[in-house]
């Protein structure tokens, strides 16, 4: 068994190849496109200058630190907006008069784009990093806190019901049973706030000049340097599906493991 | 319908029916309605049931009967209805460990492991780990676990779930164990080797039981008597003594005579058209 | 047939010609609002030519229009014409006429304390955007009275955000001073309680200085030659009426505008405005390539110092001009 | 049981009279607020100011007919982004090489936010409503995609081997057992898919000038006039309410009839 | 072990064991190895199968001795195998209506109510909807659902899912019913209802029904004969006749003792430590 996965098997092998066979075959028919020039090549870039902005802009470290700029502000944001989503979530949740009230709110407000955001984030937090993090807040948070709720209403009475059987406390139910019990539906609803926050983040950066891929985008599109737009948008890519396939579809794996196929 | 007699049983500890002593569990004149903005059901109507410790005592009834009711009260998961249950002196007001519980759905918790599940109740009482280890150990061993300490729960057959139930509410060391249809989702065989075992393991430790199935030779086979119950509304109709010796075999044919009375029991208990289909 | 025979680079003067022109619903954008709503344009480009018009929010968005030929010409501010010539390799975008001057003006708090230029230091100035003419005047103004921004090491913080921010954060506090263009100037001192601290024109010769330009594809300067020549004749004769004109004209601006965003300018602000701009066809080329070298001076357009040898396309210009017996503008 | 519905009962009755009781406090302390002017009333305007601006510009058309304007592409872009993300989450669902090669773009692309679409929009489609409509597509087809790949996946052999043993054709089986067998899953996409297309769509009106509530928006700040920017905000969440309410509300109540609990 | 000798049986239409007409499925020479990256078992080896027209088998062994494994051979599922599987003469090669399956969890379609599911097979098939109608009616009052033909497949309790499984399964006139421990998720009752039901839904149309059960009880009072499997490799150990009169149940002392007989087979089939915790 060890073996088998340091050493690829045929077959391993054979999807390897397909998959880079594919991405070359794109890239090809892209120069091809960018070479026939069907579209005006400054807006329609051919792979080779979108490689070339992204080898400069990452040896002259733009990319770079604007990719760890924009990773700490959704780290935090995300962080913060995970928390008070699950606070709201599980409020909604468990009383009968906040689902009524507030969760109408909150459905109300996941509809608001994160751009009708920005005035009031300039307004309120002036130029300052707890702006853009207020923006990322906004775009997550209260899609983090429907799934929560959604997670939390599902969570079968049976088990509550088991857990005062063998003598748990209303504190001991909460912390020993809803919460792990909330624990794939709580996977699903940061999959998708992280979604959401990221997306949040690009708008958020737009708010003034700052380091960040939002702000890079932003440069590229002010000076008309498209090889630019699609090399951060390369790198946006990039991000989004490392951090799914890394994060989360660890996190899926773990859950399917652990909870069981039904939960996940 | 003949009543077999008395025929000496196994477990002389165990009060016999004559002799009355304090019982360990009191339900007196239960009544209970549920009222829906449609209708109002009386579930139970003036049920009085008393249990000696140590007794392994079976419900049967048609679907809608009460039985499960019945059960909620003793449990303290239903607080709201007339009349009185008493358990060990005291009125029953909420849910305790000293009632432990065995649902018809395998009620564990699916992101622990076996031996996760069985240790709930202790930890949530702050027993020392040490000791906890050594309770969880043996009550796995009672229910043939062992090997499957670390296996998660949807690694199991619903046969194991069960049994891991039965270990999690042994392991509290309850003072009596409430059974509501713990076997009815599974296949029959698997059902007729957890029968087996459930006696095994209440001769050894001898706790008390209620046990409610609708399954009339399960309840033949392992009940000290059989409550039958009628429904609309939900009562007792009778009590059966069942005097067979231990342990009790599905094929023994004394089994299927005792099963034949209270199948007798039961078909006069009205007419219920639907609720037959229901499990 | 006849099309095809036809030499490449001029179409027949006769074919219907259909002209996609862009502008911004905005008191630099007079000509184009002025020129539609009198009839000027439709009557000097002709029953054979089809306006279409296309407003705009910001200068990007107008030069992909026009890389993607889906506007053949518009009014568009200095810092998008040069990026979108530079962008191009100086394939595409061609300057063909001027269009307003000056409108830029340091404006502080009133109670900022601020009477002299060393007392920028440690404050905070906003400017439209990193890398454009008031970002780059702001900062070339600053580094010739001995100060510098912090991004080029200095103690001063200037901040390029959009003018709607800035002048929120102004009213709030956060912002000392800001370098803004109009309608935005006069904002935020009829808002903000602001004071005119320096007007730009100050800063040039003539106190000329190009805001906003008229530029066209340089595909349908090559195909339609004619065409081009009408639109300035009408963008000429429009520029005049509105100087002869002006009461009337900032009337049927404001109407524009709101026609376009369904919200017309306060009249205070477009009476502010209008004294501090002026409407005229020169490009000012001096001060495009002034500006072009601050801003290389600063970083901003890129290690080589870009060649804006073609970006200015004048000659028709200047035939219309010639023809109306006006001084002809110079490269 | 429908005179129930006619008539409000008493419970209906105390439910109401706690929402509205609820938005009459939230409106009351927002009133207060902004009368005390803890802060600028300028960052932070009145309700009653708030109402006048909504009234004036319902009355004045302009809400309506951006209302309008902006449902009319919401619909077009969604309903297209709809059958797209269901192309290709069945392609990607169904082919392993599909899966492999197009699965990971796909996964890209949902991170993509809309604002970098904004110059390929042009360049395809000029200066036209489809350049709006195909930012809204960028927004939200992916996501629909990965719902819709994730349904079919989820969807148990045994229901296909049931439809064999019947004697169902390879298209019977798509058309009578895996489309309907999707529809829960389906369900949660679209919920999802819309609230992306509602947020592209907001950025695909900034391409250009045109009627729209984005547009109402960025008027809205521009004239730094906050009255204005709450009033849209509060049109935005209504219609976000409204259509979760109305439409995926219902939807899922469908489902958890027709399907089961487990299947929502 | 003793075997009753046949004492005459109901339904003289189907083929005596000692008479052999032409099959009506023939599994001969069946080898099916599954093969994974770590493992190769054989799951059948060398099985031979014959069964007649209108005939009640039934197949029973412990887990995993390849029950399924043959169902799905014989029911088209599974096409990949050694040997020969010939059915009215022809060869299998996947699946048709002429072999119907119910299998042990309810696949019915959720999204289609009882009626509706019921009619799915006829529908594909392109059956005139009057004439549909007759025959979902006829089906739906054969397994006693007609009060519910209108009910979603959620609002039914387990027994009532596998008899509307039953009733779809019937509805497309198959040539063979095959049941996969159809009744193995029900509780006892249910399951007691339904094989009461089945023998006389078998008595009434005649079908050839081919029966896998884990259960000893269930097979001896189905069955025309009894194929008791082995598992590792999984074979045929034996097939026992089963010539009791119809109907048969459970409490039947005839039932109870024939059922010790294939019990003693089945003890006999080798250790198995774990399967048999597996439902
Ligand atoms: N939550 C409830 N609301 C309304 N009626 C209820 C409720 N729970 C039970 N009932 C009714 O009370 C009666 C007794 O129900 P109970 O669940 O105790 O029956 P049971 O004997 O356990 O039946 P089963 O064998 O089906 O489990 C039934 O008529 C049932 O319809
Ligand atoms: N898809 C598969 N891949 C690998 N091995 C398999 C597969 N399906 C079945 N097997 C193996 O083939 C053997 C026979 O399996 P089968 O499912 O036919 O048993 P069964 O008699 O139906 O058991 P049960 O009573 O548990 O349903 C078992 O050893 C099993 O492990
Ligand atoms: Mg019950
Ligand atoms: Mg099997």
């Amino acid at each position: 068994m060890r073996s088998s996965r340091l050493i690829p098997s045929r077959e391993t092998g054979l999807k390897l190849l397909r998959i880079v066979g594919f991405y070359v075959a794109v890239i090809a028919l892209w120069s091809l496109l960018g070479r026939v020039e069907v579209w005006s090549p400054f807006l329609f870039p051919s792979p080779e200058k979108v490689f070339a902005s992204l080898r400069t802009n990452f040896a002259n470290g733009l990319i770079l630190d604007g990719l760890q700029a924009s990773m700490q502000r959704l780290v935090v944001g995300y962080v913060i907006s995970f928390v008070l989503g699950m606070a709201l979530g599980l409020l909604t949740a468990a009383s009968k008069f906040a689902n009524e009230t507030i969760g109408g709110v909150v459905l109300g407000l996941q509809s608001l784009p994160s751009i009708t955001w920005l005035p009031l984030a300039v307004l309120w937090f002036g130029l300052s990093e707890t702006a853009i993090i207020f923006v990322v807040l906004m775009g997550s948070t209260f899609s983090i806190a429907i799934s929560a709720r959604a997670g939390m209403r599902g969570l079968p009475p049976l088990l509550t019901r088991a857990a005062g059987t063998l003598g748990a406390t209303r504190w001991q139910l909460y912390r020993y049973v809803v919460l792990p019990a909330m624990v794939p539906s709580m996977v699903q609803g940061m999959k998708q706030g992280w979604s959401f926050a990221w997306r949040s983040l690009m708008a958020g950066e737009l708010l003034f000049v700052s380091v960040g891929l939002g702000h890079l985008l932003d440069v590229g599109r002010n000076l008309n340097n498209i090889n630019m737009v699609f090399a951060i948008m390369l790198v946006i890519i990039a991000v989004g599906v490392a951090v799914d396939r890394l994060l989360f579809g660890r996190a899926e794996a773990w859950v399917r493991e652990r909870w069981g196929f039904a939960a996940a | 319908m003949a009543l077999i007699a008395d025929t000496g049983r196994q477990g002389g500890g165990r009060a016999s029916a004559a002799s009355d002593p304090e019982p360990l569990l009191a339900l007196r004149h239960i009544s209970k309605h549920f009222r829906t903005s449609r209708q109002d059901t009386l579930a139970l109507d003036d049920v009085t049931l008393k249990v000696r410790p140590r007794e392994f005592i079976c419900i049967v009834g048609p679907s809608g009967c009460g039985k499960s009711t019945l059960l909620n009260i003793a449990a303290g998961i239903d607080t709201d209805y007339q009349g009185e249950a008493v358990f060990e002196g005291a009125p029953i007001r909420g849910m305790a460990q000293q009632r432990a519980v065995v649902f018809q759905e395998p009620a564990l918790f699916p992101w622990l492991n076996v031996r996760d599940n069985v240790e709930f109740g202790l930890k949530l009482r702050g027993v020392p780990k040490e000791q906890r280890r050594e309770i969880v150990d043996r009550q796995l061993a009672l229910v043939n676990l062992s090997r499957f300490d670390r296996a998660y729960i949807h690694e199991l057959s619903g046969g194991m779930k069960q049994r891991a139930q039965l270990a999690r509410g042994l392991a509290v060391e309850p003072h009596v164990l409430l059974m509501d249809e713990p076997f009815a989702a599974l296949d029959a065989q698997t059902r007729d080797d957890l029968q087996l075992e459930l006696q095994s393991v209440w001769a050894r430790i001898g706790t008390t039981v209620l046990f409610v199935t609708h399954n009339v030779r399960e309840a033949v086979i392992l009940g000290d008597r059989v409550v039958v119950m009628s429904p609309s509304p939900g009562r007792i109709k009778k009590i059966i003594d069942i005097p067979l010796e231990r342990p009790r075999t599905p094929d023994d044919h004394a089994v299927a005579d005792l099963a034949a009375a209270v199948r007798y029991e039961l078909q006069n208990v009205g007419a219920e058209p639907e609720p037959r289909y229901a499990i | 047939g006849s099309d095809e025979a036809a030499p490449k680079g001029a179409a027949s003067p006769d074919q219907p010609v259909t002209l996609r022109l862009g502008y911004f619903p905005n008191v630099t954008h007079a000509q184009p609002i002025v020129g539609l709503a009198n009839g000027t344009f439709a009557q000097e480009l002709g029953s054979n030519v089809k306006i279409e018009t296309k407003t705009f929010n910001a200068g990007p968005s107008v030069i992909e229009a026009m890389f993607a030929g889906a506007i053949d010409a518009s009014y568009i501010g200095p810092n998008p014409a040069i990026t979108g010539y530079v962008q191009s390799g100086g394939k595409d975008v061609r300057i063909i006429a001027g269009a307003t001057s000056a409108g830029a003006l340091l404006i502080v708090k009133a109670d900022s304390g601020i009477t002299k230029p060393s007392d920028f230091a440690g404050k905070r100035i906003a400017t439209p955007q990193l890398g454009n003419t008031q970002d780059v005047a702001a900062r070339a103004w600053l580094q010739k009275n001995g100060l510098k921004d912090k991004d080029h090491g200095g103690n001063v913080d200037v901040r390029p955000i959009a003018n709607a921010d800035a002048l929120a954060l102004f009213i709030k506090g956060e912002l000392q001073a800001a370098w803004a263009p109009e309608p935005w100037a006069t904002r935020l001192i009829l808002e903000g309680n602001g004071k005119v601290f320096l007007d730009e024109r100050d800063l040039w010769p003539n106190g000329d200085f190009v805001t906003t330009h008229l530029i066209v594809s340089a595909k349908f300067l090559a195909e339609h030659p004619a065409t081009v020549e009408k639109l300035l004749r009408a963008h000429v004769k429009t520029t005049q009426w509105i100087n002869e004109n002006p009461d009337q004209a900032k009337q049927v601006v404001n109407a524009g505008i709101k026609q376009v965003t369904s919200a017309p300018l306060p009249e205070a602000v477009i009476n502010g405005a209008w004294r501090n701009q002026k409407t005229t066809y020169d490009p000012i080329a001096s001060s495009l390539r002034k500006s072009a070298d601050d801003a290389f001076a600063l970083g901003y357009l890129g290690e080589k110092k870009p060649d804006l040898a073609n970006i200015y396309a004048l000659d028709l210009l200047n035939k219309v001009l010639k023809e109306l017996g006006l001084k002809e503008v110079s490269k």
